[in-house]
């Protein structure tokens, strides 16, 4: 049992793995007819599976919410009732959003509800940056001046009122504020990404070798 | 024939066509001398066809100054970037279609300056699949090299002697459970909008088994919304291990994991809701995050809890910065595995991720030394191995 | 107008202010939003999961194959169904089915079976990413790296004047920072003095890097505000009935109700 | 007195926040002007513009679901201004799930993922992708995202097909990519609304977004005059 339940599918891994590696030496036509077309088609497919299981579980958990009567479990029927509108205005409309110049009913959905709600949330970010900003942009160290400094020259540097004033103040430096965060972009930051990037690159290699080598195998789950 | 005339006219000299190297059979290459009479005001027109009689089709027409050998971009050990040659890779596929196995194409090239044209002779080949990019060889040596050192790594994985430096935000880990004790309140563990693959979720997992190992001894409470109900099925399992390693089996119930949503800003919204309601003690933030982020952990803040953020997406990095009270800035995420647990293995693959970065930072200043000489000097040879080396194909 | 426009604009007015409300507190026409959005989510990406990939990619290939195997054996039946398109293909079925195989993580007892579809999926997504991060994240990296220097040889000689000096210590600048921020990522180092300064420095880095972030995105956070504003405000006129300033007030006596009520039974 | 205002109601701040962004809309206030439009649909848009004012054919791809509806509203209208037709000039393809997969298998062939398009038909029998197979075919490709899927295109398209790109991302994103820039793996990069207008001004096309500079322009000084003035008081209470 232990061979079906772990060692095959340990073994797997490791051969889908080296296969799909081995690839990105090989001429794509070779890799492509035999292996990696098939491959890519099939992936594809699976991973659109993967969100049943995310559907099963929303179910679940609010099934469960409104069986047990936990606090607020009335308004987990509105995730029902949200989830149903959507499905039968799709069937509806057959999975298209729009019938020449006219929205469907799916397409009316998307924009007045999900747009909506989305943009909104996202809105929320608006006012929780600058209530972030204003709490912690208070200088105590000189990390924290650093940090603030480089955020202030592209708060003022975006907006053409702040490019007024910079030209008004700072007219004796002869460096437009563009200039300034350009550089801040280009050179530093740069920089700063580059090192994070290159420890990342070499984290992503290890543990992508841990999982081929079967080292690392959270994702299977415990036996 | 006037003397005067030929040497007017632009010669061929050395033509060939032969199968282009390191591709999957779609491209022939065509080859030949430069002549001291190219320039922009000369063209060559390029014909290719199936049969040696006819049917010839224009695939290509350049003035004569242009397409050396030393413009097609390959690596010094795969190709020899002449300046002397003009070469042009015609891909057949779009002309003719679907090609066929040993199917002879045949060239021939019409070189036209002023009012003189010469054509040249017709020259054929087949092209063929090629079984190994030699241009990536750089890509392979550095993935074997990798390869060895891991293998090596991991079987000589030592139990002693490997020191980890301190990483703060994982030291706190104990204050922020001891905090949520003392108040009576729960604790919150976000593990991201991360799949089970990406590394952050790993480290992230891995993380939470610790913390739910603390939280069963305390005798506190954890909850954690998810995103992605494959990370969950795997939380579930950590957590209820870490309460049986715990010694506390009776405390695991089966809704701490529980699964919010997989769309991202209705993720977000459903967990600030819980959050200011529950007014969590302690919130950790660990795994992959974009926008939602700050939408998460201003509301934590606002409540008052300590909170613990982590993360390799590093551009949501300002904002735990700004809202939390330690942050684990990209690979110290990664490192989190082998910093709490001190397993053997997790250690030496750790040392292996430095020796990677201990590798850049030798090449780079090795290789700035050595350019910076080669230019002084003229060593166009070191030069020419250092810009190829370091370079994708 | 249009009875769907209008009716949209109503909806879409209210759902903002329900979202907007919980700035100032948790209430229950949050809470509704709040779920009605994780629903329609769902349903939203499951609808287009089904018609985008589902229906055409496993759905049609499988059943027009069948209906022509079918026909071929029983004639009579293309005189009811048509298959449409080609001829179709089993194969989809093979992902299909291993997509499945991922469903019986959910029961305990079976979950094993699960193994199989991620093994597929994880060994495929790592070993595409080895060379491919090798490639993007570190060899590229590393001659980016070092590029601008050798440019900067190569013109000449390092040259130490004026906007020249500038570009000269920018190109070095970067070389400097990629390697003190590595350097703050090495952990199996034991720090000593200097190295502990190098360490402080690439926080240097990273703080310049985050305050950049930052800062950039203050503006578009405040264009999607501006731009939920801007609906607000289109909507208020007569064509729509009124809709913002109408459910403003709603929700604004809702508040006073709600709030008031609760002020009064909690001490 | 003076930490009160350090320790404020963040609802006040929100409520002040409201107000500037707010009154502009409905009294202008003309400050300095300069462009400005919304987000990653504004670049996807300005992009598609100049597409079609080339000429160029334009093919569109997505892994995120819900992009899709932001797609068909693009779609919806810039067509029309530049008299383009669906499948002879552009083509939308439906959403896919995993972009590896779908990215990898574009630099061999692409109609082995895109066999039918948004409307189930073959995209090989639309003019519009006539002697297009696969990346070495393409002009280039840009990919618009507020997610890291940018990441991904350089990995898997980019870097690995020599496949020209380009990207526009989220203002929060754009200094992080940086290095791509600098290193060439990107060939241009959009970030965030600032790039999706000063794009629109670089291509002459008239941007309707001027009307919210006043509220942008107030609202970034307030934050501004917000974190100084919370600076100053700290100060001030430390030292006097």
């Amino acid at each position: 049992m232990m061979l079906i339940k772990r060692y095959i599918p340990l073994a797997i891994v490791f051969v889908f793995g080296i296969m799909t590696l081995a690839t990105y030496y090989i001429p794509p036509k070779l890799a492509q007819d035999y292996y990696l077309e098939t491959m890519n088609k099939w992936i594809n497919i699976v991973a659109a599976f993967a969100f049943l299981l995310a559907l099963l579980s929303l179910f679940y958990s609010h099934y469960n919410k409104i069986k047990r009567k936990v606090d607020g479990w009335g308004y987990s029927i509105f995730v029902y009732i949200g989830f149903l509108v959507v499905v039968v205005c799709a069937i509806k409309s057959e999975g298209q959003l729009m019938t020449g110049p006219a929205l469907t009913s799916l397409g009316w959905i998307f924009r007045f509800l999900y747009n909506t709600l989305s943009a909104s949330m996202f809105a929320v970010l608006a006012y929780y940056i600058v209530s972030t900003a204003f709490r912690s942009f208070r200088i105590k160290t000189l990390q924290a001046f650093v940090l603030f400094m480089a955020a202030l020259f592209f708060i003022i540097g975006k907006v053409p009122l702040g490019n007024v004033l910079w030209n008004k103040l700072f007219f004796w430096t002869n460096v437009s504020i563009s200039q300034v965060t350009d550089w801040i972009i280009n050179v530093p930051s740069v920089a700063a990404k580059r090192g994070i990037m290159i420890g990342i690159a070499v984290g992503a290699i290890v543990t992508s070798l841990k999982i081929i080598f079967g080292i690392e195998r959270q994702y299977m789950g415990k036996d | 024939m006037n003397l005067n005339a030929a040497a007017e006219i632009l010669f061929l000299d050395e033509f060939s066509a032969a199968d282009m190297p390191y591709d999957a059979g779609e491209e022939a290459l065509l080859k030949w001398k430069t002549s001291p009479l190219d320039s922009a005001q000369a063209t060559y027109q390029v014909f290719a066809s199936t049969m040696q009689t006819g049917g010839w089709i224009k695939v290509d027409e350049f003035s004569a100054d242009k397409k050396f050998a030393s413009d097609i971009k390959l690596p010094f050990w795969a190709w020899k970037a002449r300046k002397d040659l003009h070469a042009v890779a015609i891909p057949l596929e779009t002309h003719f279609g679907k090609l066929e196995k040993n199917k002879e194409y045949f060239f021939k090239i019409i070189s036209i300056k002023g009012r003189q044209k010469f054509e040249s002779e017709i020259v054929s080949t087949q092209v063929k699949r090629n079984w190994f990019n030699f241009a990536r060889l750089n890509n392979l040596v550095f993935v074997l090299v990798i390869f060895g050192i891991f293998i090596w790594t991991v079987s000589h994985a030592k139990r002693k002697g490997l020191f980890i430096r301190r990483i703060a935000g994982l030291d706190a880990i104990d204050e922020a459970i001891g905090r949520a004790t003392e108040m009576g309140r729960p604790i919150y563990y976000i593990t991201g909008i991360g799949s089970m693959s990406s590394i952050s979720t790993i480290a992230s997992t891995f993380i939470l088994g610790e913390v739910a190992g603390k939280v069963a001894q305390y005798d506190s409470y954890v909850k954690v919304p998810h995103y992605n109900p494959i990370v969950m099925t795997v939380c579930k399992e950590v957590v209820r291990q870490a309460y049986l390693q715990a010694g506390r089996p009776d405390s695991y119930r089966e809704d701490m994991n529980f699964f919010v949503s997989s769309d991202q800003f209705s993720y977000a919204a459903s967990v600030d809701g819980m959050i200011t309601r529950e007014k969590p003690a302690a919130c950790f933030l660990i795994g992959h995050f974009m926008a939602e982020s700050l939408l998460l952990a201003e509301v934590g803040a606002t409540v008052g809890a300590i909170q613990i953020a982590g993360t390799d997406s590093e551009h949501q990095l300002p904002f735990f910065f700004t809202t939390c009270d330690y942050t684990l800035i990209g690979e110290e995420l990664y490192a989190a595995g082998a910093y709490l647990s001190k397993e053997p293995m997790l250690l030496s693959t750790l040392r292996l991720q430095d020796y990677g970065k201990f590798f850049v930072i030798v090449a780079v200043v090795i290789g700035i030394a050595l350019m910076t000489l080669s230019v002084q000097y003229k060593w166009d040879l070191t030069d020419k191995i250092l810009e190829n080396i370091f370079k994708t194909y | 107008m249009d009875f769907t426009a209008i009716l949209g604009a109503w909806i879409a007015v209210g759902l903002t202010l329900f979202i907007l409300s919980f700035l100032y507190r948790d209430n229950p026409l949050f809470k509704i939003a709040e779920n009605l959005y994780i629903g329609i989510a769902i349903g939203y990406i499951f609808s287009i999961t089904i018609y985008n990939v589902w229906i055409p990619k496993i759905y049609q290939p499988v059943s027009n194959r069948v209906f022509t195997s079918l026909s071929n054996w029983v004639p009579w039946v293309s005189k009811f169904v048509t298959p449409a398109g080609d001829a179709g293909s089993l194969t989809p079925l093979f992902p299909a089915i291993i997509g499945i195989s991922l469903l019986t993580r959910i029961f305990p007892k079976i979950s094993w079976i699960s193994r199989y579809g991620f093994a597929f999926i994880v060994g495929y997504g790592a070993g595409l990413a080895i060379p491919a991060t090798v490639a993007t994240m570190f060899i590229a990296q590393i001659e980016g790296t070092i590029q601008p220097v050798f440019k900067l040889a190569s013109g000449g000689a390092i040259d130490l004047s004026g906007p020249a000096l500038w570009t000269s210590f920018s190109a070095i600048l970067l070389c400097l920072g990629v390697i003190v921020t590595l350097f703050y990522f090495f952990f199996s180092l034991e720090h000593g003095k200097i190295s502990k300064k190098v360490t402080k420095i690439g926080i240097y880095f990273l703080m310049v890097y985050f305050g950049a972030a930052f800062g950039t995105t203050v503006m578009g956070r405040f264009a999607l505000l501006y731009g939920r504003f801007f609906d607000l405000y289109t909507y208020r006129t007569s064509g729509y009935y009124h809709a913002t300033p109408i459910l403003i007030l709603l929700v604004l006596i809702f508040f006073f109700v709600y709030f008031g009520k609760s002020r009064k039974t909690s001490p | 007195m003076l930490e009160k205002f350090l320790k404020i109601d963040r609802r006040i701040i929100f409520l002040l926040l409201t107000l500037v962004l707010f009154i502009p809309i409905v009294k202008p206030l003309n400050l300095p002007i300069g462009a400005v439009s919304v987000d990653t649909k504004k670049q996807a848009t300005a992009i598609v513009r100049h597409c079609f004012k080339k000429d160029l054919r334009v093919g569109v791809i997505t892994f995120i679901a819900g992009a899709t509806g932001l797609i068909e509203e693009i779609f919806e209208k810039v067509p029309q201004e530049y008299r383009k037709e669906y499948g002879k000039d552009y083509v939308i393809f439906p959403y896919q799930a995993d972009y590896s997969a779908v990215l990898t298998q574009m630099g061999f062939d692409l109609y082995q993922i895109y066999d039918k398009d948004k409307f189930g038909t073959h995209p090989k029998n639309l003019p519009v992708m006539q002697g297009i197979k696969s990346y070495k075919d393409m002009g280039m490709g840009i990919c618009i995202t507020g997610t890291a899927l940018l990441d991904g295109w350089v990995a898997f398209a980019g870097d690995k097909f020599k496949f020209p790109l380009g990207g526009g991302v989220t203002a929060v994103s754009q200094p992080g990519y940086g290095p791509y820039l600098q290193t060439g793996q990107l060939v241009g990069l959009l970030g965030g609304m600032k790039g999706g207008a000063e794009y629109e001004s670089l291509l002459g096309i008239p941007g309707k977004g001027t009307s919210g500079i006043d509220a942008l322009n107030l609202g970034h000084f307030m934050v501004v005059i917000l974190i100084l003035i919370s600076n100053i008081i700290i100060i001030v209470t430390r030292y006097f």
